[in-house]
């Protein structure tokens, strides 16, 4: 595409949203903006499809001089990313209610789409931090949305890790920035190999893994992701679980330095914790009682088989390329997968004539998730390839493709689970027109998206042999006997959604009673304070007076008297003077 | 005396004329007073985007005459200075406007604009002083001139706050007075020359310049703000908001931090101000001051209280810039002068506007304000999400630019007290921001006064909207010519390569 | 030439105009008063203006060369003086012509005794002789004891008798110190005694009792008591004269004296217990003048304090180097100045707030601030320079006087300077404090007429701006002093 | 000592007597009268002193008679006031002093 139109399409893709939201300050315009909210991310989406990798617009005038771009990653991360918030923005669109703060709720929209888009699209760092504060601060408004209290403790804990994450991630820019040739404009690109050349190459890595794991689900920082999606519109957890959540695996993937030799250790530590999400996602997750909650903890589980691929790219960079197009495809079909079982869950509740086919069409992403249909082979094709190149990593760990397959087993049990769940609460409200457009879109996508994957020179692995297919299958089949037997035999342990975070959450409130118990608050002090400062005052004012008094008698009534002391004074210290 | 050295007269004049005739004024000639105001403040505004023009080309601005022999009476227009000018001289227009709309039929008004203009006046003198002398003039002036819009309310906890507040600024002074002279009696009369003049003294006299340098940091750090001498601000907070506002976004504070600048930068020189070892212990009272000013600020209801010590942490951003030795951390301080002045004195507009309109003083009552009074609210929280140093805004550069200058500087713990300290103002900037938006007001809105058309009077809101979309633009094109970024990297071009 | 012929007339115009309005009626003596302003302040203009273009000069009254003849002499400091007595009196004057409208009985005296006042004052900064001195002294003491007994109060009475009392006997010591010294040396002049004065015993005996009395007319601590009562107690007009001028008048002669016997006569430690005298006035009086409810009171003691400044002098000027001595000595004087505009405006703005609430006491004023500005905006720039903030004359004095205290190496005066300044704010914005709290919402003040605040503004005024232009008056001052013309 | 300290010396007597009298005595007459002693002491020496040695001199003199002149009307002055003073309290001392 060529340079004028380039231009002004990719400054669409991030700036149409942003313009709407601003053209909503006007009043008379708001009905027609938010008429047209739900559509804000098709420039983007048509960008994502016909933009050229390599095309670059400098903005110099913006923050430090900001530069917009497109790579192969990039691109279809924003395929996917426009995808889903579109599809959610037609779901919005057909279920939203007239009334409560509607208006708001479209602004905030537009922002976080804005900045969702806007971190994908930049090429420095600058315009990428700036966009993932803008989503990451504008999501806790659509979180919050419907005010229920449940929904503000939610967004509480999504705000307090969200703010962590962010400062976290800022010392990780800042580090990497100052070890750029260029620390006050440094770009994406030159990060990875900054990094890993720094002297505090671990400090930087630790806090940008962290930084966006917060984003990513990464364990022991992943409570807001099932407390958010249970709370939040139907709309709102789909773009949360599909897209943002892809921003954090985004994030590691530009800025990690996952090529670099040496990183071997950094590689067990995120194979180690991906495997551990991946299983602690599943089993927590099946003791959900929620149908978004068991998405919410697959979705951890399924982030934590990609950081196993990141984990294997970074302990052998020869794995490089098949792991950069796995990590790539899986993030396509786990992303709108789970984005159309999140619409599903809003579908569900409809009465609809026609069961059968809504069940059928609720299978499809599960049973892609599961890896059974086009999508899911590729991505776990893809995924199991590390025999691509030297099977050092095999050598080392020979375990791991058992333990996928396991994981594998999970994943099943947890969709098993899911339409169990979604069993119970279908057919509550009566269908709005259209409501399932949205929903429809990206279950088709969800299948069919990844044969797009070529069109941007992402080579996927499809599994070619037998065994391959069967190691694929076999675990399926074992997850769906598991949870019948499951579903005869045992009851689910009540575990809370945000497992770990009951334990946390008291502890502040323990802090401030400890500290009552001691005695020590501010009041206390400071009344002692001023009874002192007035006891003190008191003392020096009667001092006063009575100097005062004293000193006003000797001076006027023996003025004389003093005179003639001085005089012998002065004379005696001039006798003395001339003496000398 | 040519045109150059008239000009920088004139600016100084536009406000001391004004405050001059406010003071003749009856009480009830509002019109006519506004009128004048209005009209200084313009000028004002004009003659110094001339002279930033000017600046920019490298004319040289010097207006000078004898006082006593050996001490003259300097203003000159430097990069530096002319930044601060600028600062003040936009912010007094809409500190003016503001003000007219806050302190409708309220009483003492010629009184209240008289010193108003003169304490603007005052400011602008420190900003373009060419001497220690000359700076010392104008900020003593400036105590002075403050103290009545302090006491402004009369009441006695106003009055009390007063006399607080001159406790500490008179001392300040006067040591700073002894500073000065002693300067003065080892080298004459110390211009403010970029890179400093001390740097030739004999090796002898070094202990002697680093007490004279605590005492002038210790005069300057009282009005600062800095952490053992920060008590008078927060007391000062019983003045009504457009002093609050100007008092913390230019006049006061900004003079403090201002003369630690003028002190290190262009006294001592920073090289020399290095090589004596003063930054380093100045940059750690820098970093007391912002994490105990946001450690503060999280107890307080008050809203206005919790600002004050959001300023108190946030000026000291300025010093710790200051005290980075390396252009870079340099940049940081000087963009932060005039970014904290923006979004601060937005927050303080805001504020106002909740207290005139809705009657509301406490964080805790601000329940839902923002389905009332969602332009002020939208204001708010630009300037507070700049504080916390949240990209786009202005903060956002700060706090990068200081970022890198400490890593520039070799002093990575001042990172750390950079994230800690947005992670203490996200805490309390951010709760408040939830009950603006996210809240339901149970009660109906007791209405403070009559409003027109908009949520608040016009004259309230324009000049909120306006310095928070400044504060907005300074962040978010700051790449941009004649950004405030641009202008300290002007500034600092100038002072590391003389 | 002008100039020239104009000296005789400093004091012969207000001795003639004293003795013609005496004999006036009453009720003419105002306008004859107000007509009578005019030329004498042309005449010391035209002084000052000759000093300045032809340099310093001496004046045989009559063509009597000395020792029987008079013979005045005009260098920079005496002129400086007759210049400086001339406005703060014109503008009192004004001031007091409006102010005892309604007083016929205070009035008809008034005028008298200020011309003979100006005559003494305008006697003591020309005469060139000792004995001269001496006579000026007794003559402005005298008018200033009959000022003060104008207001015919029982304390206004005491306060008059204290101070005649006072006004003796140190006149007396001095009479008698200058006897020794004529005794001793066989001259009055001080050329003469510059030549001739060695450091003996006589000699020292004789400064002592000089000084003790002109210390005693001075009202330094702790001979000062006379003072709050007679400055507080007295007419406005005639307080601002009595602080603005009179004590200076003592002060002038101690230091024409010092400066004439030279550092080989005068005794360092004298000099040191001189400055150590005026610390304890600077901080005595400051601390009194803050635990005071009467507010003339309150501004007579800080006459008491500031005068300490003036006695910094001594320490930082005697064995010092010249270049310290030279700043003390340009510090001293702007203090000087300062203080007598600064004073006179302060005393002239406190009584129109007394006018104004009816009432002398400070607890009085509350909420004053939004009835009069004016009078408070003059009290405030008077009292902005007796802080020694800047920009005022105040300011720079003290600027000066820091600069020659540090070169000394005598840094103990710095402390005096920092808590001196301090205190006085104290005193000051405790005035302040009482007029910005919010009072009443009516106005019950009477409106003093618009002179009243003029003249004590322009005095307010001239102390602030003399501070800003300082190197002018402090090179016209140097003219024949000992530090050159500068 | 030569004849002529004689009178110097009976002036220093003459001039503490009158000092001693001015500071003892409260009653505004004594005192004053104390100060004229002392004047004429003050005189005394002044003209004691110029007899020594330089033969007839008429500065003194001139200076003694000025002085008297101030003498007196500081005395007038002083009486003046004492008696307004004391019609208007009653008393012939300073408040004070007591």
């Amino acid at each position: 595409m060529t340079g004028a139109a380039g231009t002004v399409a990719l400054l669409l893709a991030g700036g149409w949203p942003l313009a709407l939201s601003l053209l909503w300050g006007v009043p008379s315009l708001r009905p027609r903006v938010s008429r047209l909210a739900p559509w804000a991310a098709l420039p983007a989406l048509l960008v994502s499809l016909f933009g050229a990798p390599g095309f670059t617009v400098d903005l110099s005038w913006l923050l430090f001089g900001a530069r917009l771009g497109l790579t192969p990653t990039t691109q279809v991360f924003l395929f996917l990313t426009a995808l889903i918030w579109t599809a959610a923005g037609i779901h919005w669109r057909t279920h939203r209610r007239d009334g409560d703060h509607c208006e708001r709720f479209c602004v905030l929209w537009l922002l976080t789409l804005t900045g969702n888009l806007g971190l994908i699209l930049a090429l420095d760092v600058a315009l990428f931090y700036t966009s993932f504060a803008l989503m990451t601060f504008s999501a806790y408004g659509l979180i919050v949305h419907n005010g229920s209290e449940a929904a503000r403790r939610a967004g509480r804990v999504y705000l307090v890790l969200g703010v962590i994450g962010e400062s976290l991630i800022l010392i990780g820019l800042l580090l990497a920035a100052r070890a750029t040739e260029a620390p006050l404009l440094p770009m994406l690109a030159d990060l990875p190999d900054a990094i890993a050349g720094s002297e505090h190459r671990d400090l930087i890595m630790a806090s940008l893994w962290l930084g966006f794991g917060v984003k990513a689900g990464l364990p022991l920082l992943h409570f807001s992701l099932p407390l958010a999606y249970a709370e939040s519109p139907v709309p709102v957890a789909a773009a949360l679980a599909g897209a943002m959540i892809k921003a954090g695996l985004l994030g590691w993937l530009v800025t990690l330095p996952l090529g670099a030799a040496g990183l071997q250790g950094w590689g067990w530590i995120l194979l180690g914790t991906g495997l551990f999400a991946t299983f602690a996602g599943a089993l927590v997750g099946v003791q959900q009682s929620r149908p978004q909650l068991v998405l919410a903890y697959s979705s951890i589980s399924q982030m934590g088989l990609i950081s196993v691929a990141l984990g294997a790219w970074m302990f052998e960079p020869a794995l490089g390329p098949a792991m950069a197009a796995a990590i790539t495809v899986y993030a396509l079909h786990h992303a709108l997968a789970k984005g159309a079982l999140f619409l599903g869950i809003g579908v569900a509740h409809h009465r609809t004539r026609m069961p059968v086919m809504l069940w059928i069409g609720l299978a499809f992403p599960a049973l892609a998730l599961v890896g059974l249909m086009p999508s899911g082979l590729l991505a776990k094709g893809s995924l199991k390839n590390f025999a691509a190149t030297g099977a050092s990593l095999l050598d080392a760990f020979p375990q791991l493709p058992t333990l996928l397959a396991l994981a594998a087993v999970g994943t099943s049990v947890l969709m098993a689970r899911h339409f169990w769940l979604l069993r119970l609460d279908t057919g509550r409200d009566a269908a709005p027109p259209g409501g399932w457009h949205g929903w429809m879109l990206l279950t088709g996508a969800s299948v069919f998206a990844v044969f797009l994957l070529p069109w941007w020179g992402v080579e996927g692995h499809w599994p070619d042999t037998v065994k391959s297919l069967f190691g694929i299958v076999w675990p399926v089949l074992l997850g769906v006997a598991l949870s019948v037997v499951a579903s005869r035999r045992l009851q689910p342990w009540p575990i809370p959604p945000g497992d770990v975070l009951v334990l946390l959450t008291p502890l502040p409130g323990l802090a401030v009673r400890a500290g009552r118990a001691l005695g020590v608050t501010g009041p206390a002090a400071r009344r002692l304070l001023r009874h002192w400062q007035a006891r003190a005052l008191a003392r020096y004012m009667r001092a006063d007076h009575r100097f005062g008094r004293f000193s006003e008698h000797l001076w006027r009534r023996d003025a004389s008297l003093l005179f003639v002391l001085l005089l012998a004074l002065v004379a005696s210290i001039g006798a003395l003077g001339f003496a000398r | 005396m040519d045109w150059n050295s008239l000009i920088l007269f004139a600016v100084l004049a536009t406000s001391l004329v004004a405050s001059a005739v406010i003071f003749l004024l009856a009480e009830s000639r509002v019109t006519l007073r506004s009128t004048i105001n209005l009209a200084a403040a313009v000028l004002k505004l004009l003659l110094v985007l001339w002279i930033i023009w000017g600046v920019y080309q490298n004319i040289e601005y010097e207006l000078r005459f004898t006082i006593i022999d050996g001490v003259d009476f300097i203003l000159r227009a430097d990069a530096l200075g002319i930044m601060f000018v600028g600062l003040s001289s936009l912010l007094w227009l809409f500190t003016t406007l503001y003000a007219i709309g806050y302190l409708e039929k309220a009483p003492n008004r010629s009184r209240f604009f008289g010193f108003f203009s003169l304490c603007v006046a005052s400011t602008v003198g420190i900003a373009l002083a060419g001497n220690l002398f000359t700076f010392l003039l104008f900020y003593e002036l400036l105590t002075l001139s403050t103290y009545p819009l302090v006491v402004h309310r009369g009441t006695r906890e106003s009055l009390r706050a007063g006399q607080i507040y001159l406790y500490y600024t008179l001392g300040g002074g006067a040591l700073l007075l002894f500073g000065v002279v002693a300067l003065h009696v080892l080298v004459g009369d110390t211009e403010f020359i970029p890179g400093g003049s001390l740097s030739g003294l004999d090796p002898t006299l070094y202990p002697l310049l680093i007490g004279i340098f605590l005492m002038m940091v210790i005069g300057l750090g009282v009005k600062a703000a800095l952490f053992p001498l920060h008590a008078w601000l927060p007391m000062a907070m019983v003045a009504p908001a457009p002093v609050s506002a100007l008092l913390h976004a230019v006049a006061v504070v900004k003079a403090g931090a201002f003369g630690i600048a003028r002190v290190v930068y262009d006294v001592y020189g920073i090289e020399f101000a290095f090589s004596l070892g003063l930054l380093g212990p100045l940059a750690v009272a820098a970093s007391i001051t912002i994490l105990y000013g946001s450690l503060r600020a999280l107890a307080q209801d008050d809203l206005k209280k919790r600002l004050a010590f959001s300023t108190i942490s946030q000026v000291s951003y300025i010093i710790l810039g200051i005290s980075l030795f390396g252009p870079i951390g340099t940049i940081g301080g000087l963009v932060h002068l005039l970014h904290q002045g923006l979004m601060k004195i937005t927050l303080f507009f805001c504020a106002g506007n909740y207290a005139e309109t809705l009657g509301v003083h406490k964080v805790s009552e601000l329940d839902g304000a923002g389905q009332r009074m969602p332009a002020t609210s939208v204001a708010f929280t630009l300037g507070a999400f700049g504080m916390i140093g949240i990209p786009p805004m202005a903060g956002f550069i700060s706090k990068w630019y200081l970022g890198i200058g400490a890593l520039e500087a070799g002093m990575n713990w001042v990172l750390g007290v950079l994230i800690v300290s947005s992670l203490l103002n996200a805490a309390y900037f951010l709760p408040i921001l939830y009950r603006i938006w996210f809240r339901r007001r149970e009660r109906p809105w007791c209405e403070g006064k009559v409003v027109g058309r908009f949520e608040t009077p016009a004259l309230l809101l324009i000049p909120t909207l306006a310095t928070a979309a400044f504060a907005l633009a300074a962040g978010l094109f700051a790449g941009m010519p004649f950004s405030p970024l641009y202008w300290a990297q002007i500034i600092v071009s100038r002072e590391y390569l003389p | 030439m002008i100039g020239f012929w104009s000296v005789p007339l400093l004091f012969a115009l207000p001795l003639a105009l004293g003795i013609v309005s005496l004999l006036a009626p009453p009720a003419w003596r105002a306008r004859l008063g107000l007509a009578g302003l005019l030329p004498l302040l042309a005449a010391s203009i035209a002084v000052f203006a000759h000093l300045v273009l032809d340099g310093p000069h001496t004046y045989a009254l009559g063509n009597w060369n000395a020792p029987l003849g008079i013979n005045l002499a005009v260098d920079g400091l005496a002129a400086g003086m007759v210049l400086l007595t001339a406005v703060v009196s014109s503008l009192c004057a004004i001031y007091a012509w409006v102010y005892l409208r309604d007083q016929p009985a205070s009035s008809s005296f008034f005028w008298p005794l200020l011309w003979f006042l100006w005559a003494g004052m305008n006697g003591i900064w020309l005469a060139e002789d000792i004995f001269n001195l001496y006579v000026g002294l007794e003559v402005m003491g005298l008018a200033a004891v009959g000022l003060v007994a104008l207001k015919a109060t029982p304390q206004a009475l005491a306060a008059a008798m204290r101070y005649l009392l006072a006004a003796l006997l140190g006149s007396l010591a001095y009479l008698l110190g200058v006897a020794l010294l004529y005794a001793s040396y066989g001259t009055l002049s001080m050329a003469g005694l510059q030549e001739a004065a060695t450091a003996d015993v006589t000699t020292q005996v004789a400064l002592a009792l000089i000084i003790l009395g002109l210390l005693l007319k001075t009202a330094l601590f702790p001979l000062h008591a006379w003072l709050p009562p007679a400055h507080g107690g007295a007419l406005t007009p005639v307080s601002a004269l009595l602080s603005a001028l009179v004590v200076k008048g003592s002060f002038y002669i101690l230091l024409r004296i010092w400066m004439v016997l030279g550092t080989e006569v005068t005794p360092f430690a004298t000099a040191q217990l001189l400055g150590i005298l005026g610390a304890g006035a600077v901080f005595y009086g400051g601390w009194m003048a803050w635990r005071q409810h009467h507010l003339k009171q309150l501004v007579a003691y800080s006459t008491v304090a500031q005068i300490g400044y003036l006695f910094l002098f001594f320490p930082l000027v005697t064995g010092t180097g010249p270049e310290a001595a030279r700043l003390a000595w340009d510090g001293t004087l702007m203090m000087l100045i300062a203080h007598a505009l600064a004073k006179a405006a302060l005393f002239l703005s406190a009584g129109n707030l007394i006018l104004a609430v009816g009432s002398a006491h400070i607890g009085h004023l509350v909420g004053i601030s939004r009835f009069r500005p004016m009078s408070l905006f003059s009290f405030g720039l008077a009292g902005v320079s007796l802080m020694g903030l800047p920009p005022s004359g105040g300011f720079t004095g003290k600027w000066l006087l820091l600069n020659s205290a540090i070169l000394s190496g005598q840094w103990w005066w710095l402390i005096v300077l920092f808590l001196g300044g301090l205190l006085s704010a104290a005193y000051i914005f405790k005035v302040f404090r009482m007029a910005f709290r919010e009072g009443p919402q009516v106005d019950h003040s009477v409106t003093p007429p618009l002179t009243l605040d003029v003249t004590a503004l322009m005095l307010a005024a001239s102390a602030i701006l003399i501070g800003l232009t300082a190197h002018l008056p402090l090179a016209w001052l140097r003219i024949g002093s000992p530090f050159g013309a500068g | 000592m030569s004849g002529a300290l004689v009178f110097a010396w009976s002036g220093v007597v003459l001039f503490s007597l009158g000092l001693f009298g001015f500071i003892v005595h409260r009653h505004l007459l004594r005192r004053l009268l104390a100060f004229n002693i002392m004047g004429s002491g003050a005189f005394l020496v002044l003209v004691g002193l110029a007899q020594d040695g330089r033969g007839i001199d008429p500065v003194p003199h001139a200076m003694v008679i000025t002085g008297i002149v101030v003498a007196v009307a500081s005395t007038a002055l002083a009486l003046v006031v004492f008696r307004r003073w004391y019609r208007a309290s009653g008393r012939t001392d300073l408040p004070e002093d007591t």
